[in-house]
């Protein structure tokens, strides 16, 4: 038998990544890279940053449902003024594999003026633009649902980086290969989703809302089959990779976004659920790949009904 | 007054040992030298029963979240946590006996401030006793103590000075917070720990900001990662004008009580 | 303390039913009636009929996720003149609980010959427009995605008929409150909602597709907390009753939607799950109401954040 | 030749005892004289480990789909189900004792039409051996028998007069469709009985009809209610140009196997 050299190898428009597993924005930060093997990840991408620091949405902001977990962070974090200066070096000295930085911006010229920021800063090799938080209002997801708005703002990025451009949609949509193709036609190398869908969760008891916001963002293995479809119908719509993420939380959970036209996968409330998810998922994948004699890019989207 | 951090860890531990309390509660022992050095009182780890993902494909059951549970002794690397069986996440390590596998991150948070030569009172209601017992011991030497615990009744009382019941089934009826006053004077604190339901720690804090006297207090909150990562544990900390939500897990689980803004809760 | 009679009674626009309790179209049958006792129904809603026979999709048509349930079915049914001739005259013998009959045609003018066909039938207390199935082509889903178009096929149907008019809508749109909203402007004398959710599921050793046709409805627990943000915010935008549904096992489920904003609940799934799942959800109910005591109706919208 | 229909009840019954078999097959065994009676052999339950909604909020398990399992054994009140654990529900069910409440809807489907004074062939594979096994029963007096089996391995062979697996390793190699011809000739089949995965049943069918020979086959269909409200277990019945898709639980699991279009799954 012929051995494959590294069967998970994969790239990402331009960029050749070691692994196909990542992480989703918001679960995964420099603390987990206690617990895995950071040459598992093919990138590293950290939480949103907003333009200007974002306190957040009141607590509660988690409730774990019978099959996943709903969040209210609203996107909490330092601004990108205090990212740049305190977090990236950080992250620069860290990281060893690819770091792309997830943004989200209320205004289109928002958007412009903080890529153009980040262009000046080294040791970033990609950006997600977030155009589809469930948890803040008038940002990102005003952006994620409008095909014609998503078009314009990839427009206006694409020419401004030579990084790649992966804009990360909403699945709180009637049609997302339409967006996803928006996406594409604008400039995007790559798409990322799903972001959170829509939930809630109400104490049966006293009515009250579990996060305090009443509505929140669904994740989780509740998702997985609707992530699933998202992701085999944003793929058949677009010609750019697809990084698929919702309810991945094993192995053979990645194995069906793969099939399903994924090329990559990103673990997110995984990592809650199990500190060692990225090292398991990686080692899971590698198997099979050397047990079937395979390699992952050949059944990206080998679905077959 | 020191503040000690460590790097939290991801472990599975057998169980060695399983004690069985009134009520609800229980105690599970792990054995782990040099993780007790690590360790702080007020600190806390995530734990869970071991969950493997053949039992998800044999079985019909779904991994869920680590459940946040406090240091509650630890000695000579026996380190113990004492809970309160209330939900699923409690019921999964209620049914576990010795030699079962836990699985463990930590230790985590801050942990409280620890002192000499103070006059301390510590008030704890419900299941906020067990990190105050592990800080008693720290402190028992070098300070001189008094504990009040309150619980609902007489199932959820637990060795300490002053115990209040709400039912009055146990010690004095009523609140645990409405002694505290009396007590501060009488006995001349100048120094309160808390720990237990958010409700009953405002209620202290309200006493002890009109007294002006220090107050360090344990907060729970609902949590995901337990590590920092989430922001789904934060509570408003800071002045009226002039604040953050701050993550119980990490800048937490003990805040200065005169910090926390209660009234954004 | 003073008894309240029957705790749970309730209206559904101009009809008094006993139970806020009632079924899922395409998840129930007279052959459940075998199991419970039918005046814990507040109402009896049949599978989804079409204007002609409809052999619906090839098999495999049904998987079971880690938490739901994938379905193909593609609306069998034998069509509205056999609907008529045979299975009508049973269900009047049977019922003691309204009927209310499900429907979808696949243009506005189909709509309208089958209700004028129905009209003329007599046991039937109600409609429940199906513009919202996943698993039928330009065929209901299409209409329940365009608030327009709903709203129309609402003010040509309202005129035509005094028994309860209710529209069934899809949660796979961008905005369910303006869909909502569209409903009730058009005459809708109820909503219920949501219908499945897109779902896909792959076995991983394979690649082979869970369901024949790729994509299918996902149904059951693992939808719950959109269904119930959902109804949330399909009733905070409507004043007309709401009907909700969605991964609805238990009566502490149940309340949760009635907390959310829902006068009557409807259980699909869980028909499955549970062959007793009415009597225990009405039962449940019941207790509840009694012990604290206190009207279903009053606690309806009244969550708290 | 006979039809019989009952309606279908739900019931919760202990398991009097429990075999355990070869490879990953067991047997449940239930005991009431009054549901044995209404039992016709290709009939099936729906069955299911004692679920409650208790279990639901005390552990972290979802309640699941029921399992259609044929009618292995029927005799005075003691009912058999013969199954394979392949999944999380059969594995549910593996893991019950004698003692344990097991969930039961049934008997449901059609069962296999009963003659008498023909000359039988049973074709069996993996796990379509037991509903054969009550129908063996019913017409070995008043019919002449053979019986096939076929299975992967050693560990998928059971009684019968005929054994085939793949790998070999036990009776004839091969699949157990290979000898058909030549059996229906030798022994003079006039009726074929199958049951098993649908490319045997397929087959099978092919052979029959070839040979213009009567055929019954129960066939599989992954199922949500099995009581025919669902429509999630159907199958192409009829012919090329006039056809529908009729319910494994409700028209069938037994289907006359001339008319189903094995090349419409
Ligand atoms: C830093 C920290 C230390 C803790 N130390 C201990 C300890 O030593 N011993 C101990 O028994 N418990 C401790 N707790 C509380 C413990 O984490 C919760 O009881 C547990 O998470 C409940 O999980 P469950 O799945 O069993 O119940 P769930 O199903 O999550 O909840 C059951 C009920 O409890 C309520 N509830 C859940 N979580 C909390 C919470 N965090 N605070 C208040 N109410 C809640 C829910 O609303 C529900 O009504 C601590 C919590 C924190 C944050
Ligand atoms: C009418 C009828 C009678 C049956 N009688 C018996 C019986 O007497 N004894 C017995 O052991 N089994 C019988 N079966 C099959 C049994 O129902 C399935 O093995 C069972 O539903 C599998 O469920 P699971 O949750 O354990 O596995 P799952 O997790 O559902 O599946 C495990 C694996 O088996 C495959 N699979 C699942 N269901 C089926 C199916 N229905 N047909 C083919 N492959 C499937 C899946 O694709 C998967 O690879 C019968 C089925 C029918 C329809
Ligand atoms: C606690 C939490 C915080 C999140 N924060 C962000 C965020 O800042 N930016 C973002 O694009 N997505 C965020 N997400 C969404 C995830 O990146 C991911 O899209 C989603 O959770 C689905 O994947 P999962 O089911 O694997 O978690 C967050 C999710 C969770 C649970
Ligand atoms: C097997 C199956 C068949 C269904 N058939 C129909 C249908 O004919 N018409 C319809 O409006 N909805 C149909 N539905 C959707 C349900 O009525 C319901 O809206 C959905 O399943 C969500 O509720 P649940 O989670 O309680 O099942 C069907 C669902 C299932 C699972
Ligand atoms: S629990 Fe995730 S940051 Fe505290
Ligand atoms: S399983 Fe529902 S109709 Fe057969």
């Amino acid at each position: 038998m012929e051995q494959i050299l590294n069967p998970l190898q994969t790239s990402l428009g331009r960029l050749k990544v070691n692994s196909p597993v990542t992480v989703a924005s918001g679960t995964f930060a420099l603390e987990n890279l206690d617990f895995i093997e950071q040459d598992h990840l093919g990138a590293y991408v950290c939480k949103t940053i907003t333009r200007y620091p974002k306190k957040g949405n009141p607590p509660p902001r988690l409730y774990e449902t019978e099959a996943g977990l709903l969040n209210s962070i609203g996107l909490q974090n330092p601004g990108l003024d205090k990212f740049i200066a305190e977090d990236l070096p950080v992250l620069r000295e860290t990281l060893t594999v690819p770091l792309i930085v997830s943004f989200s911006g209320s205004s289109l010229k928002e958007f412009v003026q903080m890529l153009e920021c980040l262009e000046k800063q080294e040791g970033i090799s990609g950006y997600e633009v977030n155009v589809s938080c469930p948890n803040v209002e008038n940002e990102g997801i005003a952006f994620g649902i409008d095909p014609d708005v998503v078009n314009k703002l990839c427009a206006l990025l694409s020419p401004l980086t030579e990084r790649e451009l992966i804009v990360k949609l909403s699945p709180n949509v009637t049609d997302i290969a339409v967006i996803a193709k928006a996406a594409e036609e604008g400039g995007a190398t790559a798409i990322s989703l799903i972001n959170t869908i829509w939930g809630m969760a109400i104490d049966y008891r006293n009515g009250k809302s579990r996060i305090k916001k009443g509505i929140g963002g669904y994740s989780g293995i509740g998702i997985k089959p609707l992530a699933l479809a998202l992701t085999y119908r944003a793929a058949q719509a677009v010609k750019i990779p697809v990084i698929a993420m919702g309810g991945i939380y094993n192995w053979q959970d990645a194995l069906e976004f793969f099939w399903a036209g994924a090329s990559m996968i990103a673990l997110g409330t995984a990592n809650f659920i199990d500190p060692l998810a990225v090292d398991k998922v990686y080692e899971g994948l590698s198997s099979f790949c050397l047990e079937k004699q395979l390699k992952l890019k050949d059944i990206v989207g080998k679905v077959n009904k | 007054m020191k503040m000690n951090k460590s790097q939290p860890q991801f472990l599975e531990r057998a169980i060695y040992f399983r004690e069985e309390l009134s009520g609800d509660y229980f105690i599970l022992w792990i054995w782990d030298e040099a993780l007790g050095k690590k360790c702080q009182p007020g600190q806390f780890f995530q734990i869970r029963a071991h969950y493997s993902i053949a039992d998800a494909e044999e079985t019909r059951s779904l991994p869920k979240l680590f459940k946040p549970i406090s240091i509650y002794d630890n000695a000579e690397g026996r380190i113990g946590f004492f809970i309160k069986k209330v939900g699923a996440g409690t019921n999964a390590l209620y049914k576990l006996k010795a030699g079962d596998l836990l699985e463990l991150i930590g230790p985590l948070g801050n942990g409280f401030p620890l002192v000499t030569g103070r006059k301390i009172l510590l008030v704890s209601g419900g299941i906020g006793y067990p990190p105050l017992w592990y800080l008693q011991k720290k402190l028992i030497k070098h300070n001189l103590l008094y504990w009040v615990h309150g619980g609902s009744g007489q199932s959820d009382v637990f060795p300490c000075d002053e115990v209040w019941t709400e039912d009055g089934s146990f010690g004095k009826k009523g609140m645990v917070t409405e002694g505290i006053s009396k007590l501060i004077a009488e006995k001349k604190i100048d120094l309160v720990y808390s720990c237990g339901p958010v409700p009953m720690l405002k209620e202290c804090a309200i006493i002890t900001t009109e007294l002006n006297i220090e107050h360090y207090c344990s907060i729970e909150a609902y949590m995901a990662c337990g590590i920092g990562v989430c922001y789904g544990c934060a509570i408003p900390v800071g002045q009226e004008n002039d604040w953050n939500y701050l993550r119980v897990c990490k800048e937490g689980p003990v805040f200065n009580a005169g910090e926390v803004l209660w009234n954004k809760f």
